[in-house]
């Protein structure tokens, strides 16, 4: 454990001055009521320069980001993260901008908000943006308003419920929830995907819209996509696109072009700016044109004098967020998206499924694949095998894969895949890095015959050994103890 | 351009070894009718050299705060960065990590964000904070779920003085149908207490108070807590980080929950985000709070470390149960708020909250040496409004002079004073309100 | 401001542990009269605020390459440089580490200087590379002292086409009595070699040539190692290491030792330094050879690894005996420098300097539709001199036009081109030096 | 090991493009007779850009810098590298200057090496500098190259010694036989100071000057430094000052004062910007008056119409390097200087000599310390005893350090004191810190007693283990072997 920066505090021993002050030093009590005002400073640590650049240095040495090596997060889609895009959102010129500036003076801004949604149509097949959404959660709850806004201004009022597969994303029953919806699971079938007969049971009057990823989280296009449409469509439904797994297409098809109604990107995901360590991203919503009347304000036109936020939007569900979007986001993205150009972008996906196909192919012999066919972006494989023959849980073959220098795959998910690994490999990920992936895993299938115990202790490598979450759930300390009893 | 590492070459030899002729053959699944069968009009892709003209070239478009006189602020503040700040942001473990599930490979972004969480405690008095939300706004809009949710109450009292963008905000998340608003009124720049008091019923779940208020002003809040606790509603507080180096605290003063804009705390305006919003409550609501959490724990050698915790609150365990969708927070400018709290320290935080209350003092006795008068007549932290006849006119006016202004209300122009604003600043400023543009 | 992170209570802790009073006791050694007395008249020390403002006034007042373009050349080159090159750089693992005399605790930075020789020899085609020196000037006045001191003789040719700054730093290193110079006549802008080869005689330790020269002309050079050689002299050669992604490595021509300015790789100008010197020689002088030099090597597992070494040549175990003071090399410019060859990459640097070279074509072409002549009738790789009959008025003129533009020559302008110029600006400049400034 | 950059070379798998050419693409050949073109491209590795960016952050991640811990590598004054200077000195007004610009385009860095210069003669009590020699040695050098020219200039000719302390940085006696002075050894007496006996026996009309050092390597103030100078002077000769311990005294005294003619500050070591691995670092030279017409050209001069670059100056040693100087390391210093101010830079100098004594008095009880007194900011402890009593060397001890996660301190300099650990703690570093250290070398002197295998085996922990030096130097590998034969 790395010292808490609390406990590396020393009093007195701050390192931060203001210059001196060139106007009255009042007391504050003299102008605000001291019933107002705090009767001890906040505890917050006292260090110098030095201590403060060597705690998060030593902190950032604990971490693991994609320059550190694979990480193949399934549906996370954990690609490289450009360094010209950091440069890009650090110019004072985007970054020194406060949201409130007359319009006049952030011009280039605007601009690029506004080339930025064109980016986003073209590659959606979508007819609108709104770029205010702040993350991919956010996007599908901005989606849902929408689709419910809609519903409610043509007095379609009995439409209640959202249709989601069994492999969705958890955040699409949570967000339909915590839109007043009530869920409704649709099963996929032995193929792994969308089970056509039970959509069609499940379709009715009531249903509001259908969430779908396509390709969906078993990394399988929904080849039947046409067909799903029809069938929400022709029942007054709507059709929402959750964005994460764009990387596996685009490009190459669009989510406008197969029916769907609304839809989220991940700038964070497809367009590779950067996680961050869970954050920010950014969430942008499209739709079809009889939809846009609905999106967030303010968007922003374009007339003879310049670009300008446009608030004169009567049908709009308001705000998600403050301001516009996380704009030093979108400034990546669109360097992202106009680097690559029409070309890459459509190359980019096609090597992202080439790496997966890749590993699903050179994994197969060593790990059980239960949907082993054709795979976009990801693929699924399962430690089923290992656990029934060598006692080795997916966990195991998780924790191992540390001591190998990877970051795990996502594990567990899909819930229709019992002891999933669920691997993407991205297009920035070498041959030479997938060679050494594949050569770790079937080391670790070797491991799990001959010594499993090792398995089951790993990782041995890291700065800490296996964590007790449950004791972290049973007994939560949420801060730092010395601050005080919670 | 491109960012990935196959050579010609090798892609052959993949297919090949995947038993593929060629590239078509990986999208053989997709109808051809779904194919676009063009390249998307993105343009053919730029090489770096062109991207950084093209970028250079919007940037210079804008006017930054690096090179004008700023006294915008209505929610988002024009602070000094220390310079140790963004270099350790450009540590690349952290900005190019993923969300920590694998707490044994991520110790160093868990126990950042618990020494964030732990930071957060102390600046807002609560027991408990999480790993950050999206921003301020849409941090309130959770925290008025959560209340209604823990209550099995719908009505949300919302105060006239809030940020319009805020109740814009609370107003969409309202679609829900779970959550109805009820504005309380305001009277000279603070909330109309007794009316407002009177409002609470036995389907109130919460009261928010904003502190200092979206006009600046420091709202009379002392009675408020007893009298919605008595009605079992929650108090909710939007507060501004930077005045709890001066101002009582949210759990001083009662609050069962507090939100508010992270901004503040070393991140750069960047014309509205990404900025963080930060939460906190009371231990009691803790199973409620939606977000991620860090807590502390032992691993196998019982050693201290630091993991997500309280997950089954959240959406990829609950699913449709969860109370909230919210999947990523805003790890890295909670990282920057971090940094920047330690940067400056205790003391630090003080002397800046102290700076721009006194620079705002002095403002206010600029303005009225020019006969101007505040349009509220109440205690303020670092932001005032100034009564002027057209506002819209004085910011034309002032932009032309290289100033960028304050926010238009109706009536008034709402002018806000950090650390970085300079007494010539301000009195140049008082000048042309005052004097030459009048 | 302070960067110390003593408590006022700490020092008072710290001074009474080792028994003293008082801050002034830790002085007792100094005699009264040799203490100052008095605070240095520096200031009273700037905050991070105020020490910002200062250093942006500073450097707002220079007229910087971002905002204008650039055609001067003459020893130190406006190349791109990629973003991601000074996001590494900003490591701090690799720029507050020390020389890495420790080798156990210190693999990455051994590493990269092991690669950086690699890469020199790669481009040079010799042998073995230094870690650099200090730039390229004071490289070649290592060499020539090298020269001499391994050969026992005294006079160093140098040629009329070299930088001039080069000879003036060779004649500062000849104070010490150990080398004479001697200047080798130039013709049309390259070396005279007949009268140059006449000059070579039994005390002359080596000849120097700088390729392209100092005024951007190829030297003819063939037919020069046979006769050096021939005589036991060395062949000194001084390059720019972008040209050599077109031009023959000195390697191939038969240099003894290549020396050259390593600005162009990833260095940025900054007005002059920091920027490094490489030096590279064939094998049977490596132990001559002045300056750090990283080999690879075992550790007591036998794994590979880099260590620091022949450190029997160095100033620091030799003192007296060594034939160079050398002690810093530039580490961290060495180190862009590789990070700029890894990202550039084989291929991208040979199309920089094809680029580079396709420019000053384009532009000699556009100077010569004006009736404009270059001085010299030679090839030239990036840079060529334009005859003029008032340079410097042509350049204040260019400058009103916010062109920078190139280095003043008796009756010429050397003007250089590098893969940032564009066809626009090329065109400009043709246009104002041809047209409307003449 | 990490793979050699070259190994991870994929042929045609590079990252780089050139902008579309807008001119013609003429051929070299065309142009260029071929016999002067290159054949082959020169064998560089070919990489994304994702590649070169996990190589570099994996390489730094195996380096230690003062960001990473406590560095008590004694004379080489490793402290904090302050992060705004790291900024300052990006400044595109600063970075992107190129030498030869007009002098009006250029003002800003003009004034910035003037107000530097000034900053310099006030904290050495000197009347001019030179800003430009590139590190401390290059420093030396043109010191003595000024003090040589002015011999010359007197037709003193006689003048060819130079005389150094034992004690002297190794750099001194080479630098004063690099320029052709003979080098005279003046020896320590029982003190550790210069025997001033020995001195005057050394000294005569021969004697061009003195390179002294003060505080010595030792740590150790020359008390009798104005006996030297008097001793120096009378027979004509000149006092050179050795600027890297002048964190001992900065602020405090003034070389200048003490008698110096000549002397080169460190501004990577004195004046906090980052030693980089090894540089750049950057040593002006100060001289008093009657020397200044030999300083090297140019000197930056005011006029009304501003700051220019002044080369009529005949007497001028000319150059030592092309342009002005490492202008980015002077950003720094100057932004250091500017920063500390006066009363800073004499804090400084006593925190930094308050922590040379801490640890001394803490540490004397299991070291030996030769020269057991008050010190300045270092102080020279020895291996000794421990050698003697356990049979561990200094270099044990200096390996095991690392396992602490220290780095170790310089080790057997001076060459004066057997099994020296040259001890320099710097003013930024904490108490906390320094508390660990002793707590660290307390713990080795308990294993040399106890364990000394482990003392011979170290440095456990660290990423390779100890090295084999003689085998480096005996069969050297200086290139990448895939390069092909040297």
């Amino acid at each position: 454990m790395s010292k808490v920066i609390f406990a590396r505090s020393v009093a007195g021993g701050g390192g931060f001055f203001l210059p001196p002050c060139d106007v009255a030093e009042i007391e504050p009590a003299a102008e605000i009521n001291p019933e107002f005002l705090r009767a001890e400073a906040p505890l917050l640590p006292e260090l110098s320069e030095v201590e403060v650049v060597r705690h998060y240095v030593e902190l950032s040495q604990r971490a693991y980001g994609v320059d550190n090596g694979f990480y193949p997060l399934g549906s996370c889609t954990m690609k490289y993260n450009p360094k010209i895009n950091e440069w890009a959102a650090r110019l004072p010129g985007f970054a020194n901008l406060h949201p409130y500036q007359p319009e006049e003076s952030v011009q280039g801004a605007l601009e690029l908000l506004y080339r930025a949604e064109k980016l986003c149509c073209e590659i959606g097949g979508m007819d609108r943006f709104t770029l205010q959404p702040a993350a991919g959660a956010h996007g599908e709850l901005t989606g849902l308003m929408i689709i419910k806004a809609y519903h409610q201004h043509r007095q379609d009022l009995a439409r209640t419920k959202i249709l989601v597969p069994d492999s969705a994303h958890g955040t699409n029953p949570a967000t339909a929830h915590v839109l007043g919806f009530e869920v409704v699971e649709v099963k996929s079938n032995e193929e792994g995907l969308v089970d056509l007969q039970d959509l069609k049971a499940c379709m009715s009057s009531e249903v509001a819209g259908l969430m779908l990823t396509n390709p969906n989280t078993l990394g399988l296009f929904e080849k039947e996509i046409e067909e799903i449409a029809t069938v929400v469509h022709a029942d007054g439904g709507l059709l929402y696109y959750d964005g994460a797994n764009l990387n596996g297409i685009v490009g190459v098809a669009r989510p406008g072009d197969m029916g769907f109604d609304v839809l989220h990107f991940n700038l964070h995901k497809t367009f590779g700016t950067p996680h961050g360590g869970g954050g920010p991203g950014s969430g942008p919503v499209g739709v079809k044109d009889f939809l846009s009347g609905f999106l967030p304000h303010p968007l922003v036109e374009k007339k003879e004098e310049g670009y300008y936020l446009d608030y004169d939007r009567p049908l709009s569900i308001g705000k998600v967020r403050s301001f516009y979007g996380n704009f030093g986001v979108i400034v990546k993205a669109y360097a992202y998206m106009m680097a690559l150009g029409g070309p890459g972008l459509r190359e980019a996906c096609e090597l992202a499924v080439l790496n997966s196909n890749y590993l699903r192919h050179h994994l197969q012999e060593d790990y059980h694949i239960p949907f082993n066919r054709l795979c976009k972006h990801e693929f699924v494989a399962s430690g089923q095998k290992q656990l029934a023959e060598n006692g080795v849980s997916t966990l195991d073959i998780a924790k191992r894969l540390m001591d190998y220098g990877f970051h795990p795959p996502t594990v567990y998910f899909p819930l229709i895949v019992k002891e999933a690994l669920m691997i993407e490999p991205v297009e920035t990920e070498s041959r030479e890095r997938l060679d050494e992936f594949i050569a770790a895993m079937r080391e670790i299938a070797r491991e799990a015959r001959e010594n499993p115990d090792i398995l089951h202790q790993a990782p041995h490598s890291t700065v800490i050994k296996r964590v007790d979450e449950v004791r972290a759930a049973r007994q939560p300390i949420l801060r730092w103890p010395g601050l005080g009893a919670e | 351009m491109r960012y990935s590492p196959h050579s010609p070459t090798e892609v052959e030899e993949m297919l090949f070894s995947i038993g593929m002729k060629n590239k078509a053959e990986l999208f053989a699944d997709i109808p051809d009718r779904l194919k676009l069968g063009r390249d998307l009009e993105l343009g053919p892709g730029l090489t770096e050299m062109e991207l950084n003209r093209h970028l250079k070239e919007l940037a210079g478009k804008n006017m930054n705060l690096d090179d004008y006189p700023c006294f915008l602020g209505a929610g988002a503040y024009d602070h000094y960065i220390p310079a140790a700040l963004d270099q350790l942001l450009l540590r690349s473990e952290f900005y190019t990590a993923y969300t920590p599930y694998q707490p044994e490979i991520s110790q160093g972004i868990l126990q950042a964000i618990f020494e964030y969480q732990t930071m957060i405690c102390a600046l807002t008095g609560m027991d408990v904070a999480n790993a950050s939300l999206y921003d301020g706004a849409s941090a309130l809009a959770e925290a008025c779920q959560m209340a209604c949710e823990g209550s099995r109450r719908r009505k949300v009292i919302l105060p006239a003085t809030l940020h319009p963008e805020y109740l814009e905000v609370v107003k969409s998340y309202a679609i829900s149908g779970k959550m109805e608003i009820i504005m309380a009124p305001e009277q000279e720049g603070i909330i109309d207490k007794e009316a407002t008091l009177a409002l609470l019923d036995r389907d109130s779940a919460c009261l928010v108070i904003q502190q200092p208020n979206f006009f600046g002003c420091i709202e009379e809040i002392a009675g408020w807590e007893k009298a919605v606790h008595a009605n079992k509603s929650l108090l909710i507080m939007v507060v501004n980080p930077i005045s709890l180096g001066l101002l009582k605290s949210p759990g001083e003063w009662g609050a069962d929950i507090v939100v508010g804009e992270g901004q503040p705390l070393g991140n750069p305006l960047s014309f509205g985000g990404p900025y963080l919003g930060f939460m906190a409550c009371s231990k009691k609501y803790m199973r409620k709070m939606p977000g991620r959490l860090v807590g502390q724990s032992v691993d196998s050698n019982e050693e201290t470390c630091y993991v997500l915790t309280l997950q089954a609150r959240e959406q990829h365990i609950r699913r449709e149960q969860a109370s909230s969708n919210i999947c990523s927070n805003e790890a890295l400018n909670a990282l920057a708020a971090s940094i920047y709290l330690s940067l400056v320290g205790r003391q630090g935080l003080v002397d800046i909250a102290a700076r721009c209350h006194q620079l705002a003092i002095y403002a206010r006795r600029q303005m009225e040496n020019y006969g101007l008068s505040l349009k509220y007549p109440q205690a303020f932290f670092n932001e005032f409004a100034v009564e002027l006849d057209d506002p819209a006119r004085i910011n034309r006016l002032l932009l032309e002079q290289g100033i960028i202004g304050g926010y238009e209300l109706p009536g008034a122009l709402l002018l806000a004073f950090t650390e970085k604003r300079s007494r010539a600043e301000i009195d140049r400023l008082a000048a042309l309100i005052g004097g030459e543009c009048r």
